[in-house]
């Protein structure tokens, strides 16, 4: 990495950071409503991973805790916050919300809200991208303790029965909503929980974007070169509360003090300025820079778009005008 | 009698028997440490320790079993499944074991389990946060299913169905965990079966259950008050067995029907219902019976669809309008 | 016009789509090498190869899922479940993700995937081997779900469910896989919706799907021939969306109607079928109309309270005598 | 084991033998129906691990293929075979069929019909025991192809995590009816595949009664000793097909005659031979005994006991005269 993808990266984990502090915001002047599951703290993870891979043409596929992920996809935030906003212009077109992201132009593939349903979703995915014969591999982000599903289990075991190209990143921060990892599951290192499945994997520090690139460079090598699954662990943790409905009352204080010492970007950034290409005026113009275009364009556009209108309600169930409904097209 | 709140009532149930009865336990997604997502666990864990409220890995199939596992020896397990929709990942133990278990081995197991969960439409929480599943549940033989609409009766059923020897589900909905009614002072077991007259009329019978029992007692108001129309509302706070005799009765008397359910209509509670009052009294009937229902749609995140989406006071009162050409 | 088996016609029609599109794949517990617990895929994985004609580890959630996750690139995955009993395990990906991602998507991804599965009582399998769960399929948006009664619907519906863009579930029945019957010679799509007059008359509709359809027949012959009653017997082959038109049309010409399901009556094909009846035409009809439906029991291994346990044609016959007072 | 009890555990095996014979003839007879798993071939298996547990007081579970685990734990072979008549006298009253024997008396509890289902049932009946602080442990049988269900997964996490009192006993026979292992699961050893939950496990050979007994011994000191749950692979081979509508067609033959050499009967009983501790004279008395036994009294009591009657059709759905379903007995 250069260091004018450093920049372009520690711009974008920034532009993370307050679209989803600018989120926060307006969940609670009930702009948004449901669900709402942010990202702070992890950005190094999906930045990463998908700076190492080719966004737009690799398809990804994710939980509810999706926003970044869409982003870095390729999807427009504007969409991506008209889509929280409930907007006919949302990338969902207002009927998925916060959990539902979708940008299937740019090849991400969805959040979904099912702990776990992803994993065999991403396999899936793999299959068919076996079948067409492209270079394109699957990638599905997932918490730690999703690992505890079933579908875990199962899809590792085809994703390597079947060598799908598919890898796995588990963004483990430690906890499930208000459950710590060593109070719900047995084996707390991911990685070593892939052992039984015979799937190559790796433990990384998921603040450290750089580190994070580096592995997961190695892991879609292996995964494109058509060697099979991979699966790849990111020790990282979430600022906030699991969602907008949690307060966060059971992470003790030193903890979350100890974990916002190793914010990723304060460590991207200092790395910059350390090495002399970088300064914190520079930092804070790129901020201002962010704060007013998430302002004049992304929350404008959310709230100039229109809601969908009620005669579509039944938009979208099933297929439209399908001719095999009817028997064909003979 | 105490006004308390619908979590705390469901929290009282809990402690009352966990405090009785060293078997009963309870287990679930952060009930533990957390108090459960809707606090209806709060203080539990705290009083019981961490053995007998669990806060479960997320493996719904697999803690779901576990606890039909413990009941077989005689524990009394409360699973609390976050959101009702997350059901249809343990639908295999519930259905394939705990509802027949006792058939398949004439006799000789029983699974005494209670499976509590939120199941409805709350705020723009989306298509896979949004399922109505009693349906569901009502069609199976070997479950019990309650549905409570105020606390005393989340109270009532509770406490019954952790002391009933057969598999429960009981169905609970979001937005009424805050919701604020009268409980007993004393120690009180409600029956699992029966249906409550929760206003009663003349003109016509307004069927509901949890959350629609709101609905149903506000239109029978308005139809009162704007229309003289007298509605009765049957709460059927048990769908499985489901009160085939308090059904004709109160048809039998106002001779008219309108079945509320805030699902879809397709193979649902009201479809049931409507298909009884078909078969016990239908020479009774002076209208076509109707049902009430939502769009028959995945729930929409946007908040005017989804309002679109599930029916409302207005539905009902316009249904029963309707059917008096008024 | 070849008459062929059941099973045979539903191999056809798999051998002749995975053929024409390369993105056809079938997939299953023992679908390969061993061609199908019900020979369904005979022969096709020595046509295929193992890569197109999947034999699948015992995880049905997962290569479920795995199967809808493939359809969202343009694959086209034919799912064998290989008991219906089986599919609990799946509901989790076959309802929260096939059946909702198009819409929560606001129709960016669909799921084609087909999802067929043997899904009736049959001989002596006991509680865990007989559930009927079309009813419970039937309640779900954004799925269609048909359900075939003979060789020529079990070849044409499953050709037109993998060409069409949603998500179909296929209800088959253990016992119909050696029944025979005439299948077009040539390539042949059925519609997925509507319903099919199997016998007409114009004193009462009997209305039944899958197997169901010929205790219907049986029982009209005997109506016609010993009580001169000329039943109508409509083929419902359509569960989800169901011909709400044929449904009406035939209870508007006959005025009575008999619904028949091998299924227990709780929340099932029969109750939304009478709903549907009530809402479109109740003061057409002459009579209540009736349910013959299985004891609300799970299925007993012994044969005789088996037999007991689900209807028979003449609990059909029993059902129309007694509408008519004969 | 003296001779004494290897003598005795020589008779039960060749009964279960004959015994499943029995069946299979009754099944072409037509007076067995519904679907029928036998288990010729893998003896050892359930009396080598039930030997060195203590049948009556632990409790055992299983799958489909039940009717010897359940006779070992002490049920009477009259009333199994009752049972897959569908008699009233069955085990299960007629209500269960072959594919679930329960006798609950004894703590067999039960054979399950869904692949997967009696591990997380298992798993509750260790928590059941654990709340009760009694010394029992739970025994959970299961094939090798059953490991790929999610329940597993699921199962082995939580036995572990809660620290279980559960034996799992993997049945390696290879096939998951017609499909073979490494056509179904990447890692075919199963007991590396609980490497991921830190339990403990062995593989051994399942055709000799006495390495089992032996293994066994050491995993049920391991759990009756509240140190958790552990995992015993032993490899074996089902002779028949996996049920009666099943030819085998999919398995060598060389495969099979190689397996029917290492037979666990003829394994113990030449064992016994050689150490001049019995005769092939002894064997076929034993053998000839046996065949009366099941025909003059397993057989006649079947054959003799009546169905159950049609009036009682309702009855075992939910519980009779339970007095909280009208809210109590105050
Ligand atoms: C099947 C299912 N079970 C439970 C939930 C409720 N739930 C939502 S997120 C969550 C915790 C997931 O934690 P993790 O996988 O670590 O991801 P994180 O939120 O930490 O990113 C739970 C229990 C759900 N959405 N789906
Ligand atoms: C959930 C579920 N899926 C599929 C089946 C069908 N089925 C019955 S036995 C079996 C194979 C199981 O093999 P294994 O676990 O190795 O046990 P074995 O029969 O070899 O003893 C399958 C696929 C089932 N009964 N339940
Ligand atoms: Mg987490
Ligand atoms: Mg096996």
């Amino acid at each position: 990495m250069n260091v004018a993808d450093k920049k372009r990266l520690l711009r974008e984990m920034l532009f993370a950071r307050r679209f989803e502090e600018r989120c926060y915001e307006a969940y609670v002047e009930r702009k948004i409503g449901g669900f709402l599951h942010l990202y702070p703290g992890e950005e190094a993870c999906a930045h990463g991973v998908l700076e190492a891979a080719r966004p737009g043409h690799d398809y990804v596929i994710t939980g509810y805790r999706d926003h970044i992920h869409a982003i870095k996809c390729g999807a427009d935030p504007k969409k991506v916050m008209a889509e929280l906003y409930g907007r006919e212009t949302g990338s969902s077109r207002g009927r998925g919300g916060s959990m539902h992201i979708f940008d299937v132009a740019n090849r991400f593939m969805g959040g979904y809200a099912l702990v776990g349903g992803p994993f065999p979703l991403a396999a899936g995915i793999g299959k068919a991208i076996q079948m067409k014969g492209g270079d394109e591999i699957s990638i599905c982000f997932l918490g730690d303790a999703a690992n505890n599903q079933g579908t875990f289990h199962e899809s590792l075991n085809m994703a390597k029965l079947w060598n799908l190209p598919v890898l796995y990143v588990c963004e483990n921060n430690l906890y499930g909503i208000g459950t710590r990892i060593d109070r719900s599951t047995a084996v707390v290192d991911q990685y070593k929980r892939v052992s039984g499945y015979n799937i190559p994997s790796a433990q990384e520090d998921g603040q450290d974007v750089e580190k994070v690139y580096k592995a997961a460079r190695k892991a879609i090598d292996h995964v494109r070169s058509g060697k099979g699954p991979y699966f790849l662990e990111l020790l990282t943790y979430r600022y906030r509360g699991h969602s907008m409905s949690d307060s966060n009352a059971y992470r003790a204080k030193a903890e979350e003090r100890m974990w916002s010492k190793r914010d990723p970007l304060i460590i991207l950034r200092d790395r910059l300025i350390e090495d002399g290409k970088f300064t914190k005026e520079e930092f804070k113009a790129i901020d201002s820079d962010i704060l007013d275009e998430i302002e004049d364009e992304v929350i404008a556009f959310a709230e100039q778009s229109p809601d969908p209108v009620v005669a579509d309600l039944r938009k979208y169930v099933l297929a439209e005008d399908d001719p095999y409904v009817n028997g064909g097209a003979h | 009698m105490a006004e308390i709140m619908f979590w705390e009532a469901v929290r009282r149930a809990q402690d009352e028997e966990l405090a009785r009865d060293p078997m009963v336990l309870v287990m679930g997604e952060d009930v533990g440490v957390a108090g459960g997502t809707y606090k209806a666990t709060l203080g539990l864990y705290d009083k019981y320790g961490p053995d007998r409220v669990i806060d479960t890995p997320i493996s719904e199939n697999g803690f779901t079993g576990l606890a039909i596992g413990a009941s077989f020896l005689g524990a009394r397990p409360v699973v609390e499944i976050m959101s009702v929709n997350f059901a249809w990942l343990a639908m295999d133990q519930i259905i394939n074991t705990a509802a027949k278990v006792r058939y398949m081995s004439g006799g000789q197991l029983e699974a005494p389990v209670v499976i509590r969960s939120p199941g409805g439409t709350a705020h723009q929480l989306g298509a896979q946060h949004s399922a109505r599943m009693e349906k569901v549940f009502m069609g199976i033989a070997g479950l019990r299913v309650v549905t409570p609409s105020n606390p005393r009766q989340a109270y009532g059923l509770l406490k019954s169905a952790i002391r009933c020897n057969d598999p429960v589900f009981i169905n609970e909905h979001e937005l009424m965990y805050n919701l604020k009614g009268e409980v007993p002072d004393d120690e009180y077991y409600h029956p699992l079966v029966g249906s409550e007259i929760a206003r009663p009329g003349r003109d016509v019978t307004l069927f509901g259950y949890n959350i629609s029992v709101h609905w149903c007692l506000k239109a029978a108001e308005i139809l009162s008050r704007q229309y003289s129309i007298e509605a009765e509302v049957v709460d059927l706070f048990a769908l499985k067995p489901v009160d085939r005799d308090g059904i004709r009765e109160s048809v039998t008397r106002t001779h008219r029907a309108v079945i509320v359910e805030e699902a879809e209509p397709a193979v649902g509670v009201g479809a049931e219902v409507m298909a009884i009052i078909n078969e016990e009294c239908f020479f009774e009937l002076d209208a076509a019976p109707v049902r009430v229902s939502a769009v028959d749609i995945p729930i929409p995140y946007n908040h005017t669809l989804e309002k679109a989406a599930i029916p409302e006071v207005d539905d009902v009162v316009a249904a029963v309008k309707k059917m008096f050409g008024v």
